[in-house]
């Protein structure tokens, strides 16, 4: 019945061969400690699921966690330039990219939320992705309209999400954009919610119309102030500049391993009040 | 001819600018500066109106001041007058609602094929790119998707893409030297910049030059200048180049 | 391009034989000011698409205004017992009684939103509903698993809804639940907001991650303080007893025709706002 | 027998109100307050940790004192602890995390048919009733499925239901005088409430009654009936009687 765990706890939650979906988009609230843990905790063929990454699928790609990736980008922003970690794996043919549009992934994630084996996508009528990836299929419309893209549900084991405010049941607000984090906690079979901030129940009830994720979808959740880090949260802090492009001038495991040894503390600076009794 | 009082990122930025209409519904992805500069240059002159939608969601943010590493930043939200996010954007295009979109790529060819996937295979690709990111679904719903790419050679403009991320309805291309149009079915070059000439463009592409005359690019007026240095004192516009 | 319009003008856009779709649920925040005003146009052959009505749909079946109803549930509350114009144009024939399990109808308002010609439902798998209506269908999964239930998009010409506050821009907030309106307000062609006050741009501004309805999508707005009364408006009124009562118990047109009357300086309030230079 | 400290109501509120786990995710839809009570009851004695759900989106109601004449009311959500409405309370559903959902229905057959739809033929109806609201997506994929219904009679528990709303999957039906469990595809008599009999059940059911053995419905005890003034003060959970 404890929500509130260490990090190594929670990302224990996650098998080795499970669809992960992270939140935050890019740069932004991406949950990175947790994605630090997974690779600490050596998961393996890892199937990631996310509109649009960076460091977080970067970084799994970079220490063999991953099988696949279902994205519909996946990139620095212009100043700190591309993924050459995922790059590298799918090129070297150890990593399956499965190229989306974004909306596909939504798509697709949304059929998870309603648990159906498809969800029909206006848009996507032309180009090789339709040819080349078993996940879309054209079919007639049976109500008798034009022929209709189908793309195949993502349902994650997992979904990881980073909020600002947590309370012990689980009750999550995210403030500033939510990206598709909303909809990964409805799509995952399960949610691990790292958080800025632990908050008294009292203060999710005064706020209960602005709770985004509700305490009974979560099965984990973690204190992990900076948990975004390096990317950015909203309202707590930027993007850390230094860390990001010293880990983009990282060339083998060996240098990020120790990059991860380097958030060890910070990471784990929450394991206190994981212990506490609430 | 050339005005040094005005480089190719401003001279991108006013004429996707002069675009834009005012009322219409406007959506900028990542990594999209100067996209996201040129709608608010429109705003500030002559589209007050126009509806600057963004992945973050905050539509019609107040200010861009703050968007130095990402054009998906929270920034946009925190000076907006309402939350519309990426999925419902999506969602606005498909209904045939959105009226302009801003897009990528690494490929191009004469026919309006797209690659932002792929160099090579598919399944094995000797490079891979980031991804098309809105494209495949927004190039065939939004009313007019509006191109740019800061980059304008053989290795982008080619005869034949390596992979058609995906094709067709494309409405204009902004590079640093021209604009093409795309109509019955063809690249059409519709104005080289004051910075460039014929032959530049010639040289650095890979397909035919289609035209029926040549027209150059309306260069920023003082107007569009100033207030450029308003709206984007940083000078974010030039973050690609 | 003025928004903010009288009540008579914003009912204009609705034209005979649209299909149009209503805020609220049941006795809460029902748009009927909006409602009544249809009637007193007499508008006609509409087909209504809402989860759950009672007086709204009601009286437009009263006052022949309906030509089909597609809903998964239509009475008012235990208290005040069935919608009797709606059962009797049903039981008469001039009214179509589309029977839907609530959710079917968010589905096909998710395909109108999403513009696709249908959605899968999980969990309509038995019954007559789907032998008998041809709005269900049963299709093959082409990606191998089971057989699945699509049901085809419901794509509303006009949404109405009523809400708490409204620019003039048609930034709109819901105060308390907002049940389907928001997915209404995506679903629909154009979107007419009636509300209880008209604020100012600059209040919207600093709440603008709480706007539940953008302006751009919002073609009309109607000052009517007042506007969902008999029924409940979170944070303004409770139901009006009386009043709804009163028209249960009304059996002919000229009644209710009464009764519309007995509304309109009350539903015309707001007229002198709409006329005012803003 | 009859003890004069309850009523049929409060029987009938217990009775479902110990059909819930600690834990569970359990939703009410509208009209629905005397299942409202029970929730709120199991919650303050045994389950406490127990989900309510709602149509309006309020997670754990603090009270239900406000409900007079709604189950569906902003009141659910005023003092909630977070917001989940209807949409997602049904997504909840199909992926088989609802655990427990209450449902009406107006005529039930031995089969697990339900009928609330018509009296009469579909499209040219007798009588054409509210309609099934969500129990066409819900008792197929609800872990629990609880109808309650204030009337037990021969025209509603009848031999064959004139239209099948829906069918299978119930897990029990509560009634002024019983309690029916469905199992191997039949309804079997549960347990017969303290009020009632055996032959008055006979006498109001309009199929054969299936049962291994006759077993009483527990009565409320003092705690519960103490617990039910408390958070039930106006008796909603009688309205419908």
């Amino acid at each position: 019945m404890k929500k509130v765990v260490s990090l190594k706890e929670a990302i224990g939650i996650i098998n080795d061969g499970d669809m992960v979906s992270f939140g935050g988009n890019v740069l932004h609230r991406a949950p990175m400690a947790a994605v630090r843990e997974i690779a600490r905790q050596h998961k393996r063929n890892l199937r990631i699921v996310k509109t649009a990454g960076a460091q977080d699928v970067d970084l799994l790609c970079a220490m063999d966690c991953v099988q696949s990736v279902d994205a519909g980008f996946i990139s620095y922003e212009t100043k700190y330039g591309l993924a050459a970690h995922y790059r590298k794996g799918v090129q070297e043919g150890r990593i399956k990219g499965n190229e989306h549009a974004c909306y596909t992934v939504i798509c697709a994630l949304r059929g998870a939320a309603m648990n159906v084996p498809f969800m029909p996508v206006k848009g996507l009528n032309a180009g090789d992705l339709l040819l080349k990836n078993d996940y879309f299929v054209v079919v007639e419309d049976p109500f008798g309209g034009e022929p209709v893209t189908l793309v195949k549900s993502l349902m994650p084991d997992v979904a990881v999400i980073h909020v600002q405010e947590c309370d012990i049941k689980g009750n999550s607000i995210i403030h500033g954009p939510k990206f598709e984090d909303i909809l990964i906690s409805r799509a995952a079979k399960k949610v691990i919610v790292t958080t800025e901030q632990i908050v008294p129940e009292s203060k999710t009830r005064l706020n209960a119309e602005r709770v985004d994720i509700p305490g009974f979808l979560v099965n984990a959740v973690v204190h992990v102030p900076n948990g975004a880090a390096p990317a950015a949260c909203y309202r707590k802090y930027e993007v850390d500049d230094q860390s990001l492009s010293a880990f983009i001038a990282m060339k083998t495991k060996e240098e990020i391993q120790e990059y991860l040894k380097g958030y060890e503390t910070k990471d784990y600076v929450g394991e206190r009040m994981a212990g506490r009794i609430w | 001819m050339v005005n040094t009082d005005y480089r190719i990122s401003d001279i991108m930025t006013c004429a996707i600018a002069n675009m834009l209409r005012d009322g219409e519904t406007v959506f900028h992805g990542v990594s999209s500066h100067l996209p996201m500069v040129a709608m608010m240059l429109a705003k500030s002159l002559h589209a007050p109106d126009l509806v600057h939608l963004n992945i973050p969601g905050g539509v019609n943010p107040g200010s861009i001041h703050k968007s130095s590493y990402s054009s998906a930043g929270s920034d946009l939200l925190a000076s907006a007058e309402s939350y519309f996010p990426l999925e419902q954007v999506f969602d606005l295009s498909m209904r045939g609602k959105l009226d302009v979109a801003f897009l990528g790529g690494i490929q191009f060819d004469i026919d309006g094929n797209i690659n932002a996937s792929v160099i090579g295979d598919y399944h094995k690709p000797k490079v891979r790119l980031p991804g098309g990111a809105g494209s495949a679904v927004l190039i065939p719903t939004a009313k007019k998707a509006i191109i740019w790419r800061t980059k304008h050679d053989k290795r982008t403009f080619v005869e034949n893409v390596d992979f058609v991320t995906t094709r067709g309805n494309l409405w204009r291309i902004v590079t640093p030297l021209c604009v093409f149009e795309f109509r019955n079915g063809k690249l059409h070059l519709e104005s080289i910049h004051p910075n460039s000439s014929l032959d530049e463009v010639r040289e650095n592409t890979g397909f035919e030059l289609l035209y029926d005359e040549i027209k150059y690019t309306e260069p920023p007026s003082k107007q569009e200048l100033t207030m450029l240095k308003k709206i984007d004192p940083h000078d974010y516009r030039s973050i690609e180049f």
